[in-house]
């Protein structure tokens, strides 16, 4: 018999340790698109675990707009610069222990200060959203579009301002690229592609080169 | 449910939110030799926000959205300056923009988005207001810096600036994390009332230390301050100047914000890790701008030990220390926009004028502009009858007051170390000669001389009617 | 039992793993803009789980934000990105020093 | 009958309107607009001070003590400009003006073909306002100003020929030594001040007895008499001033000056200022009989060992300067027994016939064309008799051979000292009689070798006399031996003075002794305590001036001034050589009066030469070392390396900004952790 | 009555310095004769303030008072008092003095020279009008930016160098008692001087306020061992500023120990008055050898200096030990009025003795004492002018430099015997070092031909020069008119010396 909060812990840590394992791969991996794939496998993962705390609309808007946008943004880029990956990861070595003290020391510090203990105690309730009488999406959306809306709308413009920035840095017009302009092609006049020319129609005759001056090349 | 009301209370940020839509919309259409009117419109736009900031100001504090915004006395100042220093940039942008070719509409349009994000910012009253304003005027700052698309320099500082702003920003969302876990809340109002009594003290100041971070990393304090210097120097001055002067009045009310508004009890905590940065900003700003050869540079650090003095401000943690804060980010904001505001008015096409021996022998090539440069310097360097020193003033009262007389002293040694590197400027300008076959004068039209002249005159003249503008500071504290 | 500590310790790993990134990972941005997003996914885990815990919806509404908002600083940090590789045919973390000191 | 203030004040100023006008004026009044003016001036002062000697004594006014106007007024200490003229100040009144007209008429010759001659004018006429201001005074304050402008003028003086090095070595030096004295004198009025509250005369000497008793603390353990220390800082002030042993090394070095200077300044008054001053003083060194001893020693000392030196000088102005200082030594002494008055009529004796001697050497130095080395002259009696005559009975006057009036005040000092049982007056005693032979020896020597003898010198007749034109200034570049033409009698401006000089140097002693030292003249003026009064001892015995001189052949000095005739004479007229067999064959002794006892050199290397390299040390080492390099330069230095170094934690690499933020939130939440802890 | 005089004597000046500008370089000619105007003008409103002024009253005078900053209840508050007046006509007639001496001499942009000249005289009358610390201070400190100006621009080789460390050096000293100041402030609620002075404060407080007050005025004095700023900014200094510099700004300094150190912590200034006798007296002995070797004349009296302002110092501080010590008020206000009039004196001559160097360096573009000898040879009117100075620097009688001196020597030995033992030492190395120069420069044969060349001074120098001669020979016969303008102001400083605080 499987105690269903025991099998919730074991499925936490499951997905917990694809997590961390994942997450490592994405700062140890020395092909960049592996990297990207390990994230993408964390954020899958923790999708799930969000699942476990029955977070579903943000676990599944994870996935949507994680792994479906913001990576695919990222491998996009990565495979359009070509970047030599040997050359990359060059030192990494000898820079890991400091990161790995680096990292110990803050977790470490971290845990001390979040009081981890008193967490422990503090057990998973009935889900909010059930007992407000709604879906996890529809709970959320009834708070976004009514509390959050002032946030909601100054996303939109955020999400403008990410727009417009992206555009003026990444557009430009070249210079030596050719676009066919129909509105000039429609537009053009004889006189601007023809030039009828007179000519005589016998070419003087060259003057005699001087005595003395001639010179040998 | 929002209401009428709440419009009306965001009827200065709506408004610009719609005019800079419709001047993104212009640019698009309009033709290149037309986009001096879209440079008036911007400033136009800027004044009218002033006036609708100032002129829709209810007399009490008021909230809209359900307490999301938060329309109050400070943020009226912070606004109203923030609006103007913006002003004042796009009136000493454009010579320098269009001689580089960087005279495009986004500049303007960026800009205002940035300032939106100042005005949210200022205004927030949430924890997710404040980060989203936040991210509006960084995302905004970030294409602002790499503005220059093909300058070398340009997108090594836009990099680094992302990254750190990023990693700064994640930070600090860790710590509103925590805290939101501490309290239960994100509304700073509620955040106050509740940070007295949560179960998770420790917690909750775990998270203010990440938030801290975030706070100091927007101020430009040491050791989070490490992005200033690459950013100033490398971006095209006319955006130095930009996110040299508004944007530090956004961090104060950020601080302010989350700091006060938010958890204010806990002031007896972030009250020595402040003084603590402040310290390390003094020293790294004016010991290391001492070394500086490049001007943007100089500058840079210079703003990193003013964000110290600012801190100074900050931790005497009471209605006082706050107008003195607020006082001296509004006097390093405009004393900023000044100074770089000289040097785009120095610099032309193949002319940067960023080196400090750019300036050589300026008090014989123009007097006018050596002079106003000269006020500048000495309002920097704290000098009196210079608005810079009442500023220097009140926030050494503040720290004094708040029983942190070591603080102040120390304030008061790295202030003379500071002198130094302002004096250099003078002395370069003043004593040296002028490079034979150099050219240097000030550029741009009268518009842009008379407003220089003014900007910094009124250093001069802020140096003896201070009174006004510290009781509006004070004012806004009280009550 | 799943506890609330679970998370949160999970979260600070992250975190952890995050900040060690930006340090040991000397020569590719990428790889630094993929911690920053780890960063923001440990804090996203914290928002879920206090959200769960306390009973209180503004956290998840804050996870909802941050992926907004995480989206477009990508778009942004990747348009940079893109533009320092098109300036300086590199994207060596340690080549882009021309300012310093 | 009183005494007119609006006198006093013409006393005082006269000379020193002729003094601007002669100096501002000079070029618009012309030299001989100069002279007159400067002359008129003095001649008004010292008409005016025989009137008011006359008055004082005659007359029967009181003595003068008013205040002209106040200096200035701080609480119960207040200072003003003042008069007090007693019979003691209008006799320094006649000498110093009396002298002083002589002088500037002498000028008028002396001088005749300098440059500076409206110069010179004005600065003898400021001196004679100087010296009036001094001797007048009724106040410390205003003492103090006439002793130091007098060192001023005689700095002026001394530089005259400014152009030559030695004349403006010695000036400079003149001051200074007379600085170090000017030094103790302004601790001794603030002594004054502190201890009886008072810069008036008057005043202070009514208050002098509580000085009784008094102390003041040295160290943690000593007092010292407040009364001695009083009287040895003033003394010191007059060791400057009165050229004492060991301040005495600026007198002879300021023969630089112009003679009638040197007879005017370095001989007749301002050397006797400190005489004056003591004598001033009496009140309060009556209260030390430390100080006393002191200043009978110092005295005692002087007299002696710097006539020595006289013997072996060959400038024939040095002579007289070292017999200067061997006779303020002599009233010094009197000073020190007790003997005020003594030592007053000694200066006034002292100022008629060394005057004269200064002037009769500088008549012959016009005469020789500013020759003054003695070695070059020889027989001159021919050549200038009124000089040689007067000289003569300076020199008489000097070695005090009765009836002369060097004899009276002289032999007055000498009986003085012996009197005393002051503690040290042995000594005094033997120092003053062998100084008597000493200066007959020197005295005879100089007489002899200028005067007397074979001529030195050969005269080279040159033809046309453009070769003063040309050597107009520059005086005392000769070469040595030779003149241009045979040296004649000196006009009458310079025989005049000394004609009028001689008069007194022959009478005054006679006729004053009885009066001055012996009678009450000096009234209250001059304060001796009973026990110390060694001159009402002699005076005992005093039956009038004939019998004392006639006494006087009897006594010790008188012989001991034959001898050295009778040796001087032999030498000199008759065996040269043994001048120079002596020489060789004492000549550790000869080297050491040569060198003066080596007090120049020393002084020049302890304190010239000292105080520089100090100021140097000090300068580089304290100021540019330690100040400016260590903690002025050195701290910007430390600021500059530090700024250097910190600039290299922006590496402008990404990761070492971030690992900074990281590194930065590590310890404010591992700083939390600590103080939470 | 006009009651806005002393506003009118600060801004007259510093308004005046706008026209002199806007004259620019291209009319050089205008820009000397307004400013002499308004230098002239300046002077006669300070002598029209000599009747207005009661000397018996030992109130400030003239008050203007007006509500400056509300927040920080900061005034804007003048007085005088006969000690301010005093400096302030020193001020006013220097300023002409400079203005006169710099006519043709600065030949480029006179109109910048001259307006910073204006403005600095203003700001200097500010200093000693000032009633309330704040404004104090702001006068104070702005004083540094003309002078800045002055020295870098036209100044020596050395000028950078000089002027930095002018700067540094004075703002590291002020800066310290500003935080003394906010501290006092936060304590008082004012800045009004006479409130602080009515303050309560303890012996510890008042130690770390005297420090901070201490090392401000020190530096401006300024004092040893903070000192050599002021040989290397006069080396470098323009004449006009070497004189204003040596004749006023140095007062400051003193000026600044009478207003704050005396009144407000007079407890530890007791306690810690040995140490600036002490160095006042280091200041007479040791910067007096350092004179006597000095090569270059505007360094030897920019030594001089200091160690003249030592009397100043010395008389300030000797006030303690006598009112508290001896329990000699009298004896204290002996040693006071003769710190001021020392400071007086001191204003002219050594504005006289740096005027005179100033004449040497037009005609031979050198300061160096070797260049020079035998100078009396072609301008001895300018040897008069030279040597009388050089008398006043060293002190003697019937000059001002003397009067000073006087009172502070015969005042000091009331306190102690040894003080006025060292403080008389002056006597001796004060003629060394001045006369030793003066035989090098003046006296002697002329052995550089270009000194022979040298022309006397002309009438506009003979102005300056006779100026300072006239003030340098007045102050020194007759004393006392200026003894008693300040007296009862000091007086009353004297006797406030004797409340105890704790």
């Amino acid at each position: 018999m499987i105690d269903p909060q025991m099998f919730q812990l074991v499925c936490f840590y499951a997905f917990a340790a694809v997590t961390v394992v994942a997450a490592l791969g994405v700062i140890t991996l020395r092909n960049t698109v592996h990297a990207v794939l390990s994230l993408v496998l964390t954020f899958f993962s923790t999708a799930c675990i969000w699942l476990l705390a029955e977070a579903e609309f943000l676990a599944i808007a994870l996935i949507v707009v994680y792994v479906g946008a913001v990576m695919v943004l990222f491998l996009f880029v990565v495979m359009m610069l070509d970047i030599n990956q040997e050359r990359l990861r060059e030192g990494f070595i000898k820079f890991l222990p400091v990161g790995i003290i680096v990292a110990l020391v803050m977790l470490g510090e971290m845990l001390a200060l979040i009081g981890v203990r008193a967490m422990h105690e503090a057990v998973m309730g009935a889900n909010p959203a059930t007992v407000a009488g709604m879906s996890n999406t529809e709970w959320l959306g009834h708070a976004l579009y009514t509390q959050f809306l002032l946030p909601f709308e100054i996303a939109a413009l955020i999400l403008t301002v990410g727009v417009v920035a992206a555009v003026v840095l990444t557009l430009r017009h070249r210079t030596g690229v050719r676009h066919q302009q129909a509105s000039q092609q429609v537009r053009v006049q004889p006189a601007s592609r023809i030039r009828v020319v007179k000519m005589a129609a016998e070419v003087p005759a060259a003057p005699q080169p001087e005595a003395g001056k001639e010179t040998t090349p | 449910m929002p209401n009428l009301n709440d419009i009306l209370i965001l009827l200065p940020e709506l408004y610009l939110v719609a005019a800079a839509c419709l001047l993104l919309l212009l640019d698009a259409f309009m033709k290149a030799e037309q986009r001096p009117l879209l440079h008036w419109l911007s400033i136009a736009v800027l004044l009218v926000a002033i006036y609708l900031v100032v002129g829709g100001q209810p007399s009490q504090p008021v909230t809209a959205f359900g307490g999301m915004f938060v329309r109050d006395g400070v943020s009226e100042v912070l606004k109203v300056f923030a609006l103007l220093c913006t002003a004042l940039v796009f009136v000493y942008a454009k010579p320098y923009l269009t001689d580089r070719k960087l005279f495009v509409g986004e500049y303007y349009t960026l800009s205002i988005f940035a300032v939106i994000g100042i005005m949210l910012l200022v205004s927030a009253g949430n924890l997710l207001t404040v980060y989203l304003g936040l991210e509006q005027l960084t995302l905004s700052s970030y294409a602002l810096v790499a503005l220059n698309r093909d300058s070398r320099l340009s997108s090594e500082a836009a990099i680094k600036y992302f990254v750190l702003g990023a990693l700064a920003s994640g930070m600090l969302l860790y710590g509103m994390s925590m805290v939101y876990g501490a309290t239960g809340t994100l509304d700073l109002a509620r955040l106050h009332l509740a940070a007295g009594h949560t179960g998770m003290p420790h917690l909750l100041v775990f998270g203010l230390i990440f938030m801290i971070v975030g706070i100091a990393f927007k101020l430009g304090a040491a050791p989070f301050h490490m992005w200033i210097p690459d950013v100033y120097q490398g971006s095209p001055t006319a955006v130095t100047i930009f996110i040299g002067s508004a944007p530090k009045l956004a961090a104060f009310g950020m601080a302010y914000r989350l700091l006060e508004s938010g958890l204010g009890d806990l002031s007896q905590h972030w009250q020595l890790m402040l003084a603590c940065l402040a310290v390390l900003s003094l020293a790294i700003g004016n010991i290391v701008a001492i070394v500086q050869t490049n001007l943007k540079r100089l500058l840079a650090y210079s703003t990193i030990s003013h964000m110290g003095y600012l801190l100074l401000g900050l931790v005497n943690a009471g209605p006082e220390g706050y107008a003195a804060a607020l006082f001296y980010a509004i006097s390093y904001a405009l004393m900023g926009t000044a100074a770089f505001g000289i040097i785009l008015a120095l610099a032309r096409a193949g002319f940067e004028c960023e080196e400090i021996d750019d300036l050589k022998g300026l008090n014989q090539r123009s007097p006018w502009a050596a002079f106003l440069m000269m006020l500048v310097m000495f309002s920097l360097a704290g000098v009196p009858p210079l608005f810079g020193f009442f500023a220097k003033l009140l926030v050494l009262q503040a720290a004094i007051h708040a029983g942190f007389l070591w603080l102040a002293i120390v304030g008061a040694v790295f202030a003379i170390i500071g002198l130094y590197y302002y004096l250099r400027v003078v002395k370069v300008m003043y004593f040296d000669k002028p490079v034979e076959g150099t050219e240097i004068r000030l550029q741009g039209d009268a518009s842009v001389r008379l407003v220089l002249s003014l900007n910094v005159l009124a250093l001069l003249v802020l140096g003896f009617a201070w009174g006004p503008l510290f009781g509006w500071c004070q004012r806004v504290f009280v009550g | 039992m799943i506890t609330l500590a679970h998370f949160i310790v999970l979260g600070a790993v992250l975190f952890s793993i995050a900040l060690a990134s930006l340090f040991i990972n000397r020569k590719n941005v990428i790889v630094l803009l993929m911690s920053i997003e780890l960063m923001l996914l440990a804090v996203n885990i914290n928002f879920v789980a206090f959200s769960r815990f306390l009973g209180d919806v503004a956290g998840q509404v804050f996870v909802f934000f941050i992926l907004t908002v995480a989206a477009a600083e990508t778009a942004i940090g990747l348009a940079i990105l893109v533009l320092l590789f098109r300036n300086r045919s590199t994207i060596n973390v340690a080549e882009i020093d021309s300012m310093k000191g | 009958m009183e005494l007119s203030t609006s006198i006093l004040l013409t006393i005082a100023l006269a000379p020193l309107v002729g003094c601007l006008l002669a100096g501002f004026l000079g070029r618009i009044i012309g030299r001989a607009g100069s002279h007159t003016a400067t002359i008129l001036g003095v001649a008004i002062a010292c008409g005016l001070s025989f009137y008011v000697l006359y008055q004082l004594t005659a007359g029967g006014a009181p003595v003068y003590n008013q205040n002209i106007y106040t200096w200035f007024e701080i609480g119960k200490y207040n200072a003003h400009v003042g008069f007090l003229v007693d019979r003691l100040t209008a006799m320094m009144m006649v000498v110093v003006t009396f002298v002083s007209l002589l002088v500037h008429i002498y000028t008028i010759g002396y001088m005749h073909e300098d440059p500076g001659y409206q110069r010179f004018f004005s600065y003898i006429s400021l001196f004679t306002f100087s010296m009036l201001m001094l001797v007048m005074s009724n106040n410390f304050m205003q003492l103090f100003f006439g002793w130091e402008a007098v060192g001023l003028v005689s700095y002026l003086l001394i530089g005259f020929w400014y152009k030559r090095p030695t004349a403006i070595f010695a000036n400079l030096k003149a001051f200074l030594v007379n600085r170090v004295g000017d030094f103790g004198f302004l601790l001794g009025i603030a002594g004054v001040l502190y201890f009886l509250g008072t810069l008036d005369y008057a005043t202070a000497f009514t208050a002098a007895p509580t000085l009784v008793g008094k102390t003041l603390q040295i160290t943690q353990n000593t007092h010292w008499d407040a009364a001695t220390v009083i009287c040895i800082l003033l003394f010191i002030g007059a060791m400057g001033k009165s050229a004492q042993v060991p301040l005495h090394v600026w007198l002879p070095d300021s023969m630089e000056g112009p003679t009638p200077i040197s007879a005017l300044i370095h001989a007749a008054t301002m050397v006797t200022a400190g005489i004056f001053m003591v004598a001033r003083m009496s009140p309060i060194f009556e209260l030390s009989e430390q100080a006393l001893s002191f200043v009978m020693i110092i005295g005692a000392t002087g007299a002696l060992f710097t006539g020595l030196i006289g013997i072996v000088q060959n400038d024939i102005k040095r002579v007289v300067a070292y017999s200067t200082l061997s006779q303020l030594g002599y009233m010094t002494v009197a000073l020190g027994v007790s003997a005020y008055s003594g030592a007053v009529f000694h200066l006034m004796t002292h100022a008629f016939f060394k005057a004269l001697l200064f002037l009769g050497a500088g008549s012959v130095i016009i005469a020789m064309h500013h020759e003054q080395d003695m070695r070059y002259m020889g027989g001159l009696r021919k050549y200038m008799p009124i000089t040689w005559i007067t000289m003569w009975i300076g020199s008489l006057a000097l070695c005090g051979v009765p009836f002369f009036a060097g004899f009276y005040s002289k032999d007055a000092i000498i009986e003085a000292v012996g009197e005393s049982h002051r503690w040290g007056s042995g000594y005094a005693y033997f120092c003053v009689m062998a100084g008597a032979f000493v200066t007959a020896l020197y005295t005879f020597r100089q007489m002899y070798l200028t005067f007397h003898g074979k001529e030195r010198f050969t005269v080279v007749h040159d033809h046309g006399h453009g070769h003063h034109v040309e050597h107009k200034d520059d005086h005392g570049h000769h070469e040595p031996g030779i003149m241009h033409e045979t040296p004649h009698e000196t006009p009458w401006v310079v025989t005049l003075p000394l004609v009028l000089l001689a008069i007194p140097s022959v009478l005054v002693g006679f006729f004053a002794i009885q009066p001055m030292l012996f009678g009450d003249w000096f009234g209250s003026a001059i304060h001796i305590n009973e026990a110390n009064n060694v001159l009402g001892e002699i005076g005992k015995e005093f039956h009038g001036a004939a019998s004392m001189a006639l006494h006087g052949f009897t006594q010790l000095p008188f012989w001991l001034v034959a001898a050295a005739f009778a040796i001087q004479t032999y030498i000199y007229l008759f065996n040269p050589s043994v001048a120079d067999r002596i020489k060789t064959a004492l000549k550790p002794i000869y080297n050491m009066l040569n060198h003066k006892y080596w007090f120049d050199a020393v002084y020049f290397i302890v304190f010239a030469r000292g105080g520089m390299a100090l100021g140097r040390a000090l300068w580089k080492g304290g100021d540019a070392a330690v100040i400016d390099g260590v903690l002025v330069n050195g701290s910007a230095g430390l600021v500059d390396r530090i700024a250097g170094g910190v600039r290299r934690l922006q590496s402008g690499y990404l990761y070492h900004y971030a690992f900074a933020m990281i590194l930065g939130l590590i310890l404010l939440l591992g700083g939390y952790w600590l103080v939470e802890q | 009555m006009f009651n806005h005089l002393l506003s009118l004597l600060i801004w007259l000046p510093i308004v005046g310095a706008i026209p002199v500008l806007l004259a620019g370089s291209s009319r050089p000619n205008a820009a000397r004769w307004i400013s002499l105007l308004v230098a002239i003008a300046t002077f006669a409103v300070s002598l029209y303030l000599l009747p207005q002024y009661n000397s018996a009253d030992a109130a400030k005078q003239m008050v203007e008072d007006h509500l400056w900053i509300a927040g920080l209840n900061v005034h804007y508050a003048l007085a005088v008092d006969g000690i301010s007046i005093a400096l302030i006509l020193l001020t006013t007639f220097v300023g002409i003095l400079v203005i006169v001496g710099a006519w043709e001499v600065i030949q480029v942009n006179p109109h910048q020279y001259m307006a910073a000249m204006l403005v600095l005289e203003g700001l200097m009358i500010g200093v000693f009008c000032a009633t309330d610390a704040l404004l104090f201070y702001v006068f104070f400190e702005a004083m540094l930016i003309p002078m800045f100006i002055l020295i870098g621009v036209w100044g020596g080789p050395r000028r950078v160098y000089a002027t930095l460390k002018f700067f540094i050096y004075t703002f590291f000293g002020s800066i310290f008692m500003l935080v003394g100041l906010i501290y006092l402030y936060l304590k008082a609620g004012s800045f009004d001087l006479a409130q602080l002075a009515a303050l309560p404060l303890s012996m510890k407080e008042q130690t770390w306020l005297f420090f901070a007050f201490l090392i401000a005025f020190a530096v401006k004095v300024p004092m040893v061992p903070v000192h050599t700023w002021l040989p290397d900014a006069h080396v470098e200094a323009p004449t006009g500023g070497s004189v204003v510099l040596a004749a006023v700004m140095l007062k400051i300094g003193g000026y600044g120990f009478l207003r704050f150190s005396l009144p407000i912590v007079p407890d530890a200034s007791e306690a810690y008055a040995w140490v600036v006798i002490g160095l006042s007296l280091i200041a007479v002995v040791y910067i007096g050898y350092i004179a006597l070797v000095q090569e270059d004349m505007k360094k030897l009296v920019a030594y001089s200096s200091v160690a003249h302002m030592g009397f100043v110092t010395l008389g300030i501080f000797i006030a303690f030990m006598l009112v508290r010590g001896a329990d000699n008020l009298d004896a204290a206000k002996l040693g006071m009025q003769g710190a001021m009039v020392q400071m007086i004196s001191h204003g002219f001559v050594s504005g006289a003795m740096f005027s005179c160097i100033g004449v040497l360096y037009d005609r031979l573009h050198t300061r160096q004492i070797k260049d020079y000898g035998g100078v009396i040879n072609v301008m001895p009117w300018f040897g008069f002018f030279y040597v009388l100075f050089a008398m006043a620097n060293s002190g003697l009688p019937g000059t001002s430099g003397f009067v000073g001196e006087f009172q502070v020597i015969l005042a000091s030995f009331q306190a102690n015997a040894w003080i006025a033992f060292f403080a008389a030492f002056t006597l001796i190395i004060g003629a060394a070092y001045t006369l030793y120069m003066v035989k090098r420069v003046l006296w002697g044969d002329i052995t550089n031909p270009h000194v022979a060349e040298m022309k006397d001074i002309n009438g506009r120098e003979l102005f300056v020069l006779g100026a300072f001669a006239a003030a340098v020979l007045v102050l020194g016969v007759w004393p006392h008119p200026l003894v008693q303008l300040m007296d009862t102001s000091v007086t009353q400083l004297v006797t406030q010396l004797g409340n105890h605080k704790i």
